[in-house]
């Protein structure tokens, strides 16, 4: 039951509802479960609630981890 | 000269007993807005000369809500949808009849914009609407608006569109991205409502298909991926066809929009309705030719092959249809047991 | 789609298969449930199957909430909107599930019954204000995920003094069912794919205690299929060095303690209730939530008086079996023959986190093949 | 194999989203009862091949309720209307296409009904339903189920059938009595329903017609009065014409229970539906030859000549058509503003 | 049909065509105004004037109900639809007859309020037994021949306790609206040709004042062609005979005392309501019922809060003068022109009663020619 | 407001209601407005309630009538 999707603020609303952008379609939605929603910050929605936001630092990481993987032990030495 | 256009007018049940108020109806809104030499005989039934040959008949019931939509209305959708049945059939349509059913209260200014649209629409095509009919029906006996449009076509010499045709190996085309008629329906529906600038591509296609066939006459089949989207179009095809099919999830166009709509909804654009895209099977050597074709039109602009016809197979197979997804894996593309539903998990 | 389209590179999705190829151990087998039918889903959809070796197998678990309600339930929210006449507000997901008499949300609306499909439960509160003269009955299912949003609704309602609004409360908890696998008799498993947004709310720490007392490896799992892969490549190297522990591949939104505001929410609304009926895996002690008495206004078990019954589910459906892992869609006789997703027996088979959907949308041929050679 | 067809099995969202429930009740429902060489071809629009030459196209969305009724029910009505208004325009019809809009929760066996009585009507009449298409909409959009068939066909060499063609002191005739079809759909309706042996008179008439044009190829005129009955029909013909007309009240053939229905609810019989009958003007002396024509058909055993032509007038006249009544008197017999509603003053 | 055919014969009609030409005076003209809406319509629909010699004249009286209530009762009961909710039950007549600003039932239901055509108060009665959740209103209106049925149809309803059913009650009285036309001044009529289908229930007695005070020749009169032919003989006579009587052409089935038993139910369930203002005629004493205070439960008025409200009629609408017989629809400078069945400016162009519709029906193109030659 | 049409009663039912035909066609209307309704009778039927029996003596006296209104004295007299 966990559909979620990675949404960007684009507009804070009363209520502790927001605005949030996903591939450029647009929803009021409601922040109220997650502290300190700030336009531009992305977060995790499911069924029209935030859950949770989303870390740009950890993503960045994931990615370079998986990018990494692949690699043999000489090639990371020789990208680093 | 009074005009039935008052100013908050609605539709009632008179408008469809056949007497005054009918006459009125059809000759202020449908025969004003269809205006053309065969309908303007008036009589019940269209007289139109055709030139001996293979004609082709396509009917379709369109039952949309709403029915006024970013980038159309039920109108222009039920002139374009029957066009482009007549044109997958490889035919040359040539005159359309449109049947109404009305619910009462329907305002008349919506109606008579409707017709206003399908007017244009079927003045832009070049196919006149011949014929039709109204009916109107009790409040809560019908959605506002069904459309029913039939259309026949002539199939010009040496064509030959037929899902038998398709053989192994030949290229599967698409003529642009796939789900925006769906995802535009979806963003005005209660309880879903989402904003998004994506318009429905509702479209007459005939021209490019004519044009299309005119360069490459071996083109095997045609088929408008509408209801069900490339999915049940696909499936449908491969089984008339008893062949196996492979799409390129990477190759097929998908708007960002459309994209964003599917994964807040838990949808597949694949399973989506489009009314202005077509999917063209022909021989491999040609599929450059076509789609050089195809990208020269407006509709067309965004034409991409998707997928290959594969080996044939014995009837009843199933997972005829498959697709090497986009981290490289392979997957069956079945079509839907039932309609598909938002959903969250 | 930022956060959506990177997780689905082919590029990277090369990079991980080579890197699981590599150092997955040829001369053992490694069997990893994946508890979310949202991992299912992934594994189908992309065919991440074909991007790891053969013996690396995935089992499916019991983490789909409409998979595992008992049909019991199912035929209660049909009762409230049949008999009671209410309008039942419901995500898109319940619509097709078969009660019982090959009864379902679909068939009931069909026959006359105001079942209305809603996103969220903030659609299901503007259908009670729109309705003031009808009860609106809005049917909470799901895992922690989805707890909290309808703890939010009632307390919104509440709040705006809602008096035609209420919740008929399904929502279950993810670490008994975990346990109940975990604790089951020579259970085959070499580890496990934890569950991505319900550790979103429940922190990546709740797992911890399991698999301390279990002794099974663990990666909480995003749901992208570069997710998946990456979480496969650390539990294959769990497996090979012999760690057993909780390590979190989806960090960009899980935390060790989840979301504390979300926890609240759940804690002030629902109470546990003593024990819970789950669909294979029978009566689960504290594992699911029930709405606390003093919002008993909103609890549509309290405000309705639902009707003792008989509910059977079909006997030959392997549904149970399957959802505890023990066995698979070829095992049930009935799979793609009765049971179809058109006609489907079992929630499995109607579910898009299904075990039976996946392999009947996905792989139908292959296990059909599989069963006809078996016979 | 399983059929759709199940006891209690009702019409479901997913019979008109387009995937495998849509197919299969195409195949096991439409394609069963309709057979015919180019349906079974089974693509989404029909290919035929014509004779080179005028061709007639009509169409009609019906929306009758009750679905099914004492004499027919809305198959194999949407089959014979169209049929006849082919045949109106004196032609031979070819080929019907037929588009269903359902309510969800129609049960299947109605819809099985319905169509099995519609695949007889039509193979009764000779005339194939090549193409078809099927939309489902959500219970409360729509009233059970709409039908929505067109019709082409061929207009023999030398017959030319228009209200162009009326001129004064042609003769009436009528194919039958009046308003057997009106009265029994009013007598199921809910709040009017009345006991009655009346059935709907609801019948292909293009054999007869065939027949007619065939010995008197100087029929000027053919109409089915159907919706606003015999008053609209020839309103709306002298109005084209732009002749007057003359009824004889006590030669219009009405049965006596349509007759009593009428009394009862306030109805005037020239205002009511019908759905088997036609409306002939010929020539003056060729009016007995076509009678007995008529008279050999059994839908045309009670065929009466009820009036003539009078002078053309200019275009506009109000009262074209009258009717000498039956104490003797004359009146107008205008058409109606709205539908004839039942009334108690 | 028996009883109805014998009154059509043409044969019979001519008998007494010779007979009124026989009789008629040539050098003297004879006005009769027939009361009922009913032989409007049956002179028109049989073209009997065609029969009659061209002195003898019809003058169409107020004896249409639709057509003399005034729109503000027919706003209230659109106002009974659409703000209070109820299910409004009414005779087909009243569909398409105009309110305030253009409205109608017809409209009203188009535009959503649950308004439902009935053929018989038994029909009201079932609706509201069919739907208990709802209240049913029933829109009593008509002269003495329909208030005994919707008496009848309050009495059940109390015998069977129904709580959601009650009347609208617009019926009006025949012998006060008479008199309004008899104690005009100046008023140049020969005769009356008597209501028939009033007088089965009030009997031939009721009028004998009447002729008494005022001096007026009056003929029952049966509502067939020849019923009307043959009063009009009868009325030809009185008049050469200077005789002011009350016959009774109808007798088959009207009594000098008409129905004692509808007489009684109604004034079981009706009293007098002081005055009630007519169309045309205006405020007249003692000519309207009122559902009796102990029965108020089935009182819509006393139901329900009907708003004030100022209804207008269409200012150069001469219904008003064409109801006391002192103009013409020709008179009427809206007459098919602004005026038509399709866009009615008045209830007297609806009313299959009404003196407007008869003449655009049956007689436009003369009609409209002598407004022309008017000019 | 007063359309009623002749009507026979075909079948006396319970509670006050009759089957009445009228050319065939037949419905169920009240008779609890008229006395001693007996199968066979004609009635006058408005809004579902019979408001009068029909005499037949009447209804023919009337039709006598009409037929000798035309006659000029001689006939008459030559006719009786
Ligand atoms: S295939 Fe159907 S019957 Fe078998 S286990 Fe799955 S859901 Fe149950
Ligand atoms: S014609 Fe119309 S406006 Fe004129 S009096 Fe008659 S109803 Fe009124
Ligand atoms: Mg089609
Ligand atoms: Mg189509
Ligand atoms: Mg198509
Ligand atoms: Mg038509
Ligand atoms: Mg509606
Ligand atoms: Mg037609
Ligand atoms: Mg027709
Ligand atoms: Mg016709
Ligand atoms: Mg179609
Ligand atoms: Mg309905």
């Amino acid at each position: 039951m966990c559909l979620a999707i990675p949404a960007q603020v684009v507009e804070l609303l009363p209520d502790g509802m927001a605005t949030v952008s996903a591939g450029g379609i647009t929803r009021s939605v409601s922040v109220a479960l997650v502290d300190d929603v700030a336009l531009g910050d992305y977060v995790l929605l499911h069924v029209g609630y935030a859950l949770h936001k989303i870390s740009a630092e950890e993503a960045e990481a994931t990615l370079k981890m998986m990018a990494e993987a692949g690699l043999i032990e000489e090639e990371l030495g020789a990208g680093q | 000269m009074s005009t039935i256009l008052r100013p908050g007018a609605a539709i009632e049940m008179a408008h469809g007993g056949g007497g005054m108020a009918t006459t009125r109806l059809i000759r202020e809104i449908f025969a004003r807005h269809f205006a053309n030499p065969i309908l303007d005989q008036g009589h019940d039934a269209a007289r139109l000369t055709l030139p001996h040959g293979r004609m082709v008949m396509s009917t379709d019931a369109h039952v949309i809500s709403p029915l006024e939509f970013p980038g159309g209305d039920i109108g222009s959708l039920a002139v374009h949808g029957t066009i482009n049945d007549v044109a997958m059939g490889g035919a040359v349509p040539v005159a359309l009849s449109a049947a109404f059913i009305i619910e009462e209260g329907l305002p008349l200014e919506t109606l008579d914009r409707i017709a206003a649209s399908m007017g244009a629409a079927a003045r832009k095509a070049g196919v006149p609407i011949v014929t039709g009919d109204t009916k109107v029906v009790e409040r809560g006996a019908a959605d506002g608006l069904f459309i029913t449009t039939t259309g026949i076509g002539i199939i010009p010499e040496g064509i030959e569109i037929a899902p038998e045709r398709i053989a192994p190996d030949m290229a599967i085309l698409l003529s642009g991205t796939l789900g925006d008629h769906g995802v535009a329906i979806l963003s005005q529906r209660q309880g879903l409502a989402f904003g998004t600038t994506i318009e429905s591509d509702s479209a007459a296609l005939h021209r490019m298909v004519g044009d299309m066939l005119a360069a490459v006459p071996s083109i095997a089949c045609l088929r408008d991926p509408t209801r069900g989207g490339l999915s049940a179009t696909l499936n449908e095809l491969a089984e008339a066809a008893g062949v196996s099919m492979v799409l390129k999830e990477a190759a097929i166009p998908v708007r960002p929009e459309v994209a964003g709509a599917c994964e807040l909804l838990g949808l597949d654009p694949i399973h989506i309705a489009n009314e202005g895209k077509l999917i063209c099977i022909c021989p491999e050597e040609q599929a450059e030719a076509v789609l050089d074709i195809m990208r020269a039109h407006p509709e067309g602009r965004e034409a991409a092959r998707i997928g290959t016809v594969g080996a044939s197979m014995p009837p009843g197979t199933p997972g005829l249809l498959r697709m090497e997804t986009l981290i490289g894996g392979m997957r069956v593309v079945d079509w839907l047991a039932g309609e598909q539903l938002p959903r969250i998990c | 789609m930022k956060y959506v389209s990177e997780f689905r590179d082919p590029a990277l999705a090369q990079s991980l298969a080579t890197a699981i190829a590599r150092e997955v151990d040829p001369a053992r087998s490694y069997a990893f449930m994946e508890f979310c039918g949202g991992h299912t889903h992934a594994i189908f959809r992309y065919g991440v199957q074909d991007l790891v070796p053969s013996n690396v197998r995935f089992v499916h678990g019991p983490g789909c909430p409409v998979c595992v309600l008992p049909m019991r339930r199912l035929d209660d929210a049909l009762e409230l909107a049949e008999r009671h006449g209410v309008i039942l507000a419901t995500y898109g997901d319940m619509m097709r599930v078969p009660g019982s008499g090959r009864r379902s949300m679909l068939t009931a609306r069909g026959a006359g019954a105001d079942i209305r499909m809603v996103y969220s439960p903030l659609d299901a509160l503007a259908l009670a204000r729109d309705n003031p003269g009808r009860q609106v009955v809005f049917m909470g299912i799901g895992f922690e995920t989805t707890t909290p949003a309808t703890g939010m609704a009632i307390l919104t309602a509440r709040a705006q003094s809602l008096t035609n609004f209420s919740v008929f409360c399904n929502h279950v908890l993810t670490p008994p069912a975990m346990e109940h696998v975990l604790a089951a008799p020579g259970i085959a498993l070499d580890g496990f794919l934890g569950p991505s947004h319900v550790s979103t709310v429940i922190g990546a720490g709740a797992y911890r205690p399991l698999v301390a007392q279990y002794g099974r490896p663990m990666v909480i799992a995003g749901f992208e299929p570069l997710d998946v892969l990456q979480s496969v490549l650390m539990l294959v190297r769990q497996v090979n060095e012999g760690r057993r522990e909780v390590e979190n591949q989806y960090s960009r939104v899980v935390t060790e303690a989840g979301n504390t505001r979300a926890k609240e929410v759940i804690e002030e609304v629902f109470a546990l209730r003593e024990t819970f009926e789950w669909r294979g895996l029978g009566s689960v002690p504290r594992s699911a939530r029930a709405i606390r008495p003093e919002l008993a206004d909103f609890d549509a078990e309290a405000r309705f008086a639902i009707s003792e019954k008989q509910s059977r589910e079909v006997k030959s459906c392997e549904c149970p079996a399957i959802l505890r892992g023990v066995k698979q869609p070829k095992d049930c006789k009935l799979f793609g023959k009765a049971c179809t997703p058109e006609t489907p027996m079992g929630a499995c088979m109607v579910s898009s986190e299904g075990s039976c959907a996946a392999y009947y949308t996905y792989r139908r041929a292959e296990t059909m093949a599989e069963m006809e050679a078996a016979e």
